[in-house]
């Protein structure tokens, strides 16, 4: 199936512990949408990079609770929705240097996604074009 | 030549001339990153040493490194020493160069490249 | 993280549309569950094969709904649950050339699976081990 | 020689002496082996046909093409043809071998092995 007969909406979903080993999970399903959405090898890159690092900074936020990866086949590409819940673990608002890099990389990987911070829950939410 | 393998990252380090070189290969993330620290902080060490990571047997890496060779650049030149990358492409050379990582810390093609004087 | 350190039920979950295009997410979604638990290479290609068994199947027979995957550590290695919903396809109980090879490979895989189907729910169970 | 891609699988034909060979490169699962059948269909023609089904690069196969194998068996010897494989490895060869398909369809290794009387 190519994107273009995709059903527009459909969904594929991940769940996984908060948890660094389980990151790698998050790509090898990123890499099965990319076949299944027959995304092209640049753009399937692009998203398990952003999905590692959306994943890697809801880990470093927080403790306990679940990631939940959704992607929805939309216009152009794809619609990716990332909600991490758990206790936040820094309160103080100060940011690591890895925590700065990754939002570098995400605004430039997915220009125009969306932070939603509160105390316990994280949504991340971009939308994936053609790389 | 030591060898470090936690089944997802192989790390070995050998002599090239006045530098010690770490090859890297697997993915590097935020769970196989402090692995590869652990060895960095290992290499440097005595009198101005030089420190070259090997990334050509890396094919994704993410920005859970980067702060890591960051210091890691800075406490290399603090005793004189140096940090440089070798076999930078694909996933890594994006991560690198996006970042602006790539001004920062010298690459080089391949190991035998690396200065010697 | 090896096997030895995940954490005793902890829970990786995919959830797909029923359609074979989707299939390869599944493999792609046990390649990463191995690697995140540590499995053998050659438990990670049962893990791969039976999760692309147990998904044809229940596409074949369901139109509509969805398809969940759990992978819970557990003893010896994982529990692995799918769950798909949707309306039946075969009302007469034939089973297809292909389903009959199915059932025999899954029970070669997964000795003990467990097959529970109703009208609109099929959950086939099994726990892996060492291939 | 004619060559399918569907971006998952692709397939192409050669002819060697009495045998056309279907080479697959790719998984071969419920998705993609429609569009085996549908090649194996075509060369399927003409009086005694000879088809070979060279799966040395398939990575990946389940359940889905064997009934397909089975009844493309059975309508090649109906025409006084065979049907053959060729480099069954991995999982290919896990698959035919726990359903019992391997002692119905012959398996060479190599095209070059195909007996050609
Ligand atoms: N269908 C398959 N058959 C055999 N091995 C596979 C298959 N899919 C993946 N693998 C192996 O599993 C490893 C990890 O899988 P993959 O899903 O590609 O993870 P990632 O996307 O994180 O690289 C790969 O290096 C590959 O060798
Ligand atoms: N980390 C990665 N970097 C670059 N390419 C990758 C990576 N992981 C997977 N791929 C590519 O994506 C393809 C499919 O990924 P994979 O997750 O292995 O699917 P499957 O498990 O179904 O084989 C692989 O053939 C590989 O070339």
């Amino acid at each position: 199936m190519s994107l273009a007969e995709a059903t527009s909406g459909e969904r594929l979903s991940l769940e996984i512990p908060p948890d660094p080993a389980h990151i790698v999970t998050a790509r090898s399903f990123a890499s099965g949408v990319a076949r299944s959405l027959g995304l092209d090898d640049e753009t399937a890159d692009l998203l398990r990079l952003a999905l590692s690092e959306v994943c890697s900074e809801a880990i470093e936020q927080r403790r306990g609770g679940r990631i939940v990866v959704d992607v929805s086949a939309d216009t152009p590409l794809a619609r990716v929705t990332v909600v991490a819940t758990g206790v936040r673990r820094d309160q103080t608002g100060n940011h690591s240097i890895e925590a700065t890099f990754r939002r570098s990389l995400i605004e430039a990987l997915a220009p125009g996604a969306t932070f939603d911070e509160q105390q316990e829950r994280l949504t991340v939410s971009f939308t994936l074009s053609a790389a | 030549m030591a060898e470090t393998d936690d089944m997802d990252l192989t790390l070995e380090d050998q002599t090239l001339g006045s530098w010690s070189i770490l090859s890297v290969a697997g993915e590097l993330d935020m769970h196989t990153s402090p692995a590869l620290q652990e060895r960095l902080e290992a290499l440097s060490v005595g009198d101005s040493p030089r420190v070259a990571v090997d990334l050509s047997a890396v094919p994704f890496m993410d920005s859970s490194s980067l702060g890591m060779l960051v210091a890691n650049l800075k406490r290399l030149q603090e005793r004189g020493g140096e940090l440089a990358l070798v076999g930078v492409t694909g996933s890594p050379q994006k991560v690198l160069s996006i970042t602006g990582i790539d001004r920062v810390i010298p690459a080089y093609g391949a190991a035998s490249e690396l200065p010697q004087d």
